[in-house]
């Protein structure tokens, strides 16, 4: 069933809320509200709106059908399982929906007097514990609101660490099979960026960094697990070369899903890392956001990390340090200037996230948080092994994967694409794979279940897949115009590019 | 655990299946010395459902929740009625547990949606084209920045502020810049009944890139921004118009139609709550079509599938950091889908006339609020216009005042001492904000308190 | 997409709730909470559960997942129009839900003290007094469960009315146009049931009523618009002939949605109605219940009401009158002994439907009620008159409708049937209508649209019932196999009824 | 009206199709004297979501809610925490807004999840079949013992009540006898340790047609149920066991393996919630599958579609009101569907371990509780076994001491008193209930407050 567009069915003149009372409603049965005050002449200073704006209206019962009928047109976690690798399509505990909501989170002013959001602050707080505890770093900066912002983040702290000594490197190195939000963060700060190749097992390739290191590399930007899905085992060497050359290290935390509870990247000796709470603190995805992407720093990065932060001081009241207040706060309870590198947003951060990842955090604890990574690399390395001999898996011989597994359209036959084969996977009723990444593999698809898959759940996409590829590899064209059972056919994107059409436009008028 | 649907059976039978006799040895990568063993040090171990709800409650309740307060906070974030069907709706599962629509075929549900959120926002800034938003209102305003600084193709390296710009987005702007070497001209503002337009037009040469001012601005009051786009046109520079309260834009013309280039703002008014700061919702708009490949963000468009069906895509997305890699448009990846549809689905129940209805509510509460609270002694009302907020100059120390009525459960408002901290000429200033959720009896709350607290 | 039954797929060592502190959680950070105390050894009296139980269990994300699929199955409002005839499927406002949540309702005890429940009592009370003044009536009980509950209580207030003057009358008077559930319930109530028959118009037979009346009549049981979707003209000479002859006239409520706020039952002569709140007051069906089913009654019945019930005394406190109290209640305040027939439940009602249906009378207000009864009739005239000369209206020359529009299967080609017709509707998305009721009419139809569709949705519906309409005409043949497209073909209830399998066998034990 | 869709301009085009002037032409057959017109007299306007809601959580506020209390009330309602994502799926529009089943084809999601429901309670209950739910248990009582008049064709009028059933489920059944002919032997219970299961057999006769018997009953105590079974049985009457607590069948044997004919219950602890009483959910289910044509209520039941595909539709619907009329097996029409969806899934979530693991913690939390109890002086408990509630006597009035203990925000539980008015005997006696919701603290709370009460 098709649905229009909110601009075909609605009207100008209907709306779906009422504006009657100020607020007052007052029974005892009988006695009528009082009329609302006579409006005193407008203040607008002669700037009245004269023109329509076009915004059509519908009433609530047309307007919960409308984006009811709407959303069925989605895959979402909660139809099936949704296997993109980095992803990290885990299940959303409605729990967390619930604490999301409740008033003394959801109803809050970020400008309220301190007194009156202890609670607030403390949920950041502790959240902020937990993040420097699980990752065995120093420091944390609450405030950037997405991994990509987070990425920027730790890049502008390096930049203001290196700065505060006098030290103006120019070049950040990306090993090729980073995420490709890494190059354009550190473009973003300023850098120039170079790529550091990658071993054929699929790893950072050691020498050929140090062989580049030098006086005028800020920085590395490394993946780990990288995105072959493989664990980076020479980090701690990395790392170390990297210091000793006066660089600094930063780490992609997307995929920390697969090492939590089992590794801290303190441990081996990386300066800064964001924390994506919507993928291994689960808080949805919400068809593209909001995320959040906290930054764990290092002691020699701690200093650095933007403003506004809270810290809790020995009376066990939580702080909110902002502009105002950081050169004294640093200087009593911390002994020393804060170097702050200044604001990355409005406000806080990602409040409405901190509460769904803090629950989740205490949900699982202990036990439950390295279950997590157990379950979700056990998963993956399932799916690998299960398709041996069905798909190629380039990095097989490597070892066991991390928590993604990752293929290649070897064998597949000719004309027959990694596309084809993940818009076929669509009929069989799952969210395709991340393809064509990394770029290392030709043809690549990243398969990442997550730990909240049960095992007949993987099975069932196990027969999916290897049907599929077998239909693949023997050439079956109808793979070629997949899907035929979604609500849409392949989209015309390259139409769509060529002659952008972005918002909508009365065909009458035109 | 509860969210972790594996047996201890299925999890022998599955390592039986990878030929591992144990998780341990899936993890042989990670050097040993640095391998946990054992649960995690330091955290308890995993807590039922009521533990968790129990434990959040009362950290919830530390807080003095708006609603159970005279309320009269702004300053960028705006407390409105969200009506009860929008949570509902931002809460189908096919919303809030769905990916980035990179899979169009089965994405229809939020691509249409963000197909018609860029429509709504488009039109309520009067510009040809808006993007499918980004974090907030201040990320957004540094974006608008960065974009006119590519326009201007490192020609210029100006950009001029208006002192009567949200401080916040100031500091981001000015952060950002320590980065990319751009100039910022800026100052606090001045206490005048109406913005200093021409001194900010003063500022404005032939090496500006974009002046960035706020409409209505921090204090309340509404800048002429076609007379300021005039201006900055005449000298090449692009006009960056930056709203923090969409609703005004039901009363007040918007920023495209007066000759704003680019337009951006906060929409957490609409849909999306208080939230104590985030999630908010940043929009973003272009006056001209010209503009759309220099603009950053997720742009949702219009395309045919191949039975000629009409179907929705992300699209130019070349301009993109996960495409482009370092020569992307912007750093953002995420955006703020499920508030964006928060807006959607709240703008759509308000519709024009809904929203004008809510605007003309909040103006006439305001109206109201200013005159009452102008009649206390020691308090007198800056603007000469504004919209649903104002600046209250007291006779004391705004930011002490406020503290003291938060023990009556009044929250007074946000001192221009908290916003501009530092500048002593402006800790008099009170801003203060009505809604329609504002009630007479919490304005008369409010004047009582500050005649008491001024006597 | 199939979904499996739980039984299928759940484990009986899965669980999908987690029990380890009991409620405590302690964090600064670091604390470990207690262990619980020991569990003292059991005091089960030797009645301990030793064989297992055969319960199955999921973990969340396959809880979710699984009704998450399951619900797309289902048919609803919010997916499109619903016209089932006399079952008054409007759009459930959304605020009510979040109203019925709010800790004050849905978390207090209904044996409380009085004191820590005044505001639930006022919620009993206000919806009771709204609904007395709606209905023009003079006392309402609000305890029954659902309609049919309802309408048993109303019987039973008239049989108790009858015996408290000592007066055994035999029979209730049933039209023939009435609701399946009325004449059950008079039988339940120990009642003879008989039926009165309708004119051609449409409407009860008043000579033929009248005649019957006499000494042995208890009553009459009508209802009102009645199942024809016809007001009955004559309900006060109906009322007047029934009261001469000392009987009761209970009228069903089921269709007040199309008057309400346009006619007032005891302006009439009703003496006892129940209302539907999940009809009228739009509490959600939710596949099947709960519902609720208050009753107004008139001065005469009213002293007969069930217990418990509230009343406000002039002190504007409300009381919760039960067992206890209820005579000395009834001394004390209404002058006079009470004569309730007794409790028909635990406890005090539908709490839950009665925050909904207040919200819903506020919302809606003197002028939104009264709008909701003429856009309802509104929309089914639309309705009726759209299809003119498409489906035969039986008693469209009788004037216009009320909020529901009858057709007939006349002019159907031979061998396809009204059934037919309402299963095609499936395929061109819709739910069918209401079928094969009232019984008077020849392959009924029932149509009502309710208040809350847009002209749009009417339009597209009528479009779609055209096109089914001239097939059955044309005698398509592929409607005897309808629906096509829905999730199941037209399933055997045939086999289910003659072999009745009604709970889960695990095949493997079999 | 933000509910009703039509325009004005609507209305005037429908009215031009139908060939009406104006509304109120269709309603002509309304008598003109008793037509209202204009808005409704006395009912204020229509009134916004933020009025009404403001209005609604000023009386929400006025109750003591269970969460903000130290909370022991039981008696047939329990409080136990219910999981998130129950309300999550029970508010689905697909379920919330469907209606009753009765088209098939397009209502599997009802129709499975009520199969999957009647699977669950006929195994907790140990019985054959169960249905799709009914009002709740004192309605499903009362239908219990009208199915047995029914089984009994009206040669056994005698109905044998246990003194210790629900005081409002027996008040439920005699006034329902009152119009139906049968007789009700039943009395109050007696304070003893032990039930007396000995007293109710000596009462079954041969003109008996049920017996009928709570488990736990409302004192918290466990009768024998194979015991009053087989000396039924003898005299050819049925066996009724109540349940109110569907927990405790995680603890104990079920009635049903101990020999009851028809089980019949309370669902609310399972998903529903307290709700100040209602909706609640009964639950209905006989031991043999020869009685289900007798029982009362919707059945579902499997079968499959034209392509052989399995499907479930409701069925022996030739038992229900809407087509037998007056020969229906009961008066009931709609049911409980969505708390038997609410049910359905939390039981789901607890599967048999979570509700095993979920009885222990409850009986141990009360074994803790009562022995605690035992020691404040004043104080005596009367059961010998319970499961999670159990009477306790006190030296005083028990009802003017819960009134007392309200005071201090502690709901100490439900005296007989107010159970069982006019009995001078039970008086001293209050009925205990802990649940896994019930913490150490809070028994600490009743008890300090019954020992300063009772000092």
């Amino acid at each position: 069933l098709e649905e229009p567009l909110l601009f075909e069915i609605g009207h100008i003149e209907t709306t779906g809320v009422d504006f009657d009372f100020a607020g007052k409603l007052d029974l005892a049965g009988v006695e009528q509200p009082q009329p609302p005050s006579p409006a005193p002449s407008s203040r607008l200073g002669g700037f009245e709106r004269t023109e329509p704006i076009g915004l059509p209206g519908l009433s609530e019962p047309e307007t919960v059908r409308h984006y009811t009928r709407l959303s069925r047109q989605n895959y979402a976690i909660d139809l099936g399982l949704f296997p993109l690798g980095s992803c990290t399509m885990k299940h959303n505990p409605r729990l967390n929906e619930k604490i999301a909501r409740m008033p003394g989170f959801a109803d809050v002013h970020p400008l309220q007097p301190v007194d009156t959001v202890r609670g607030a602050l403390e949920v950041i707080n502790e959240l902020a514990f937990w993040l420097i505890h699980l990752t065995g770093m120093h420091g944390v900066a609450m405030s950037p609101k997405a991994g990509a912002h987070g990425e920027l983040c730790g890049i502008l702290c390096i930049r203001a660490a290196l700065e505060a000594r006098g030290d103006a490197r120019e070049v950040i190195l990306v090993p090729e099979s980073a995420h490709g939000t890494n190059p354009a963060t550190a473009a973003f700060a300023g850098y120039k960026v170079e790529d550091i190749p990658a071993t054929p097992e699929g790893r950072v390739d050691l020498e050929a960094l140090k062989a580049r290191l030098g006086p005028d590399v800020a920085g590395v930007m490394i993946t780990n697990p990288n995105t072959c899905g493989l664990f980076e085992r020479d980090m701690k060497a990395i790392s170390d070369a990297v210091h000793e050359a006066g660089g600094f290290v930063y780490c992609d935390g997307a995929n920390f899903n697969a090492i939590v509870g089992k590794v801290r990247p303190g441990d081996l000796g990386v300066d800064a890392m964001h924390i994506n709470l919507h993928k291994t603190f689960s808080t949805p995805h919400g068809g593209g956001g909001p995320g959040s992407g906290p930054v764990v720093l290092s002691e020699a990065l701690s200093p650095f990390g933007p403003l506004p932060y809270t810290a809790r001081t020995g009376d066990g009241v939580v702080h909110l340090v902002e502009e105002e207040d950081a050169e004294s706060f640093a200087k009593e309870h911390f002994g020393g200037p804060l170097q702050h590198f200044g604001r990355m947003t409005a406000f806080h951060g990602q409040m409405g996230m901190f509460t769904r990842a803090l629950s989740y955090i205490l949900s699982h604890g202990a036990d439950g948080l390295k279950q997590v990574a157990e379950d979700a690399v056990l998963n993956a390395n399932y799916v690998l092994r299960s398709l041996d001999g069905v798909l190629d898996a380039p990095f097989g011989p490597s070892g066991p994967c991390m928590h993604e597994a990752l293929f290649s359209d070897k064998g597949f036959a000719d004309g027959l694409s990694t596309l084809d084969l993940a818009k076929a996977l669509i009929d069989e009723g799952y969210h395709p794979m991340t393809m064509y990444f990394p770029l290392v593999v030709h043809g690549a698809m990243l398969v990442e279940p997550t730990e909240t898959e049960s095992k007949a759940a993987l099975d069932q996409f196990i027969v999916a897949l290897r049907s599929v590829a077998e239909r693949a590899k023997a050439g079956d064209e109808s793979l070629r115009t997949a899907p035929h059972y979604a609500p849409r056919r392949r989209l015309d994107e390259t139409l769509a590019a060529r002659r952008p059409m972005l918002a909508w436009n009365d065909p009458d008028l035109a | 655990m509860r969210y972790l649907p594996l047996t201890d059976s299925d999890r022998s039978a599955m390592l039986d299946v990878i030929g591992a006799p144990d998780i341990d040895a899936l993890f042989l990568d990670v050097p040993e010395e640095a391998r946990i063993s054992g649960p995690i040090e330091g955290l308890p171990m995993h807590a039922s459902e009521m533990a968790v709800e129990k434990h959040m409650r009362r950290l919830s309740k530390k807080n003095l929740a708006a609603a159970d307060a005279a309320f009269f906070l702004g300053a960028g974030a705006y407390k409105h009625h969200i009506p009860a069907s929008v949570d509902h709706i931002i809460q189908r599962g096919e919303f809030l547990t769905a990916y980035t629509p990179y899979q169009p075929e089965i994405a229809q549900g939020t691509l249409q949606m963000l197909f018609e959120f860029q429509t709504q926002v488009a039109r309520l800034y009067g510009c040809a084209v808006a993007n499918a938003s980004m974090y907030d209102g201040s990320t957004a305003c540094w974006e608008a920045v960065a974009m006119a600084s590519r326009i201007a193709r490192g020609k210029k390296r100006k950009v001029v502020l208006s002192g009567a710009l949200h401080p916040h987005y100031a500091e981001v702007v000015r952060t950002m810049a320590k980065f990319t070497d751009d100039e910022i001209a800026g100052a606090p503002p001045s206490l005048t009944a109406k913005p200093d337009d021409e001194g900010l037009i003063a500022r404005i040469d032939e090496d500006t890139s974009c002046v960035v001012v706020q409409y209505p601005d921090i204090l309340g009051r509404l800048p002429d921004i076609a007379k300021i786009a005039e201006a900055a046109h005449e000298r090449g520079a692009l006009l960056i118009a930056v709203n923090t309260e969409p609703v005004a834009l039901g009363a007040v013309k918007s920023p495209g139609e007066l000759g704003a280039d680019i337009v951006v703002g906060e929409g957490q008014s609409i849909g999306v709550g208080l939230q104590f700061g985030g999630p908010y919702l940043g929009l973003f708009a272009v006056r001209d079509e010209k503009h759309v490949r220099m603009m950053p963000g997720r742009l949702c468009g219009e395309t045919v599938d191949a039975e000629g069906k009409r179907g929705f895509v992300l699209t130019l997305s070349t301009r993109e950091q996960h495409i482009r890699r370092e020569k992307a448009t912007s750093n953002i990846c995420t955006n703020s889908g499920l508030c964006a549809l928060a807006f959607n689905v709240h703008m759509t129940l308000l519709g024009e006339k809904g929203l004008r209805r809510l605007a003309m509510e909040n103006h006439r509460l305001a109206c109201l609020a200013a005159d009452r609270l102008a009649k206390v002694p020691g308090v007198k009302v800056l603007n000469d216009a504004f919209f649903n907020e104002f600046t209250l100059l007291l006779d004391g120390d705004a930011r002490a005042i406020v503290r003291k009525l938060t023990k009556q459960n009044i929250l007074a408002g946000v001192s221009l001492g908290r916003l501009f901290p530092g500048n002593d000429g402006l800790t008099n200033g009170l801003l203060v904000a009505v809604t329609e959720t504002t009630t007479e009896e919490d304005v008369e709350t409010l004047a009582a308190a500050l005649e008491e607290v001024l006597a």
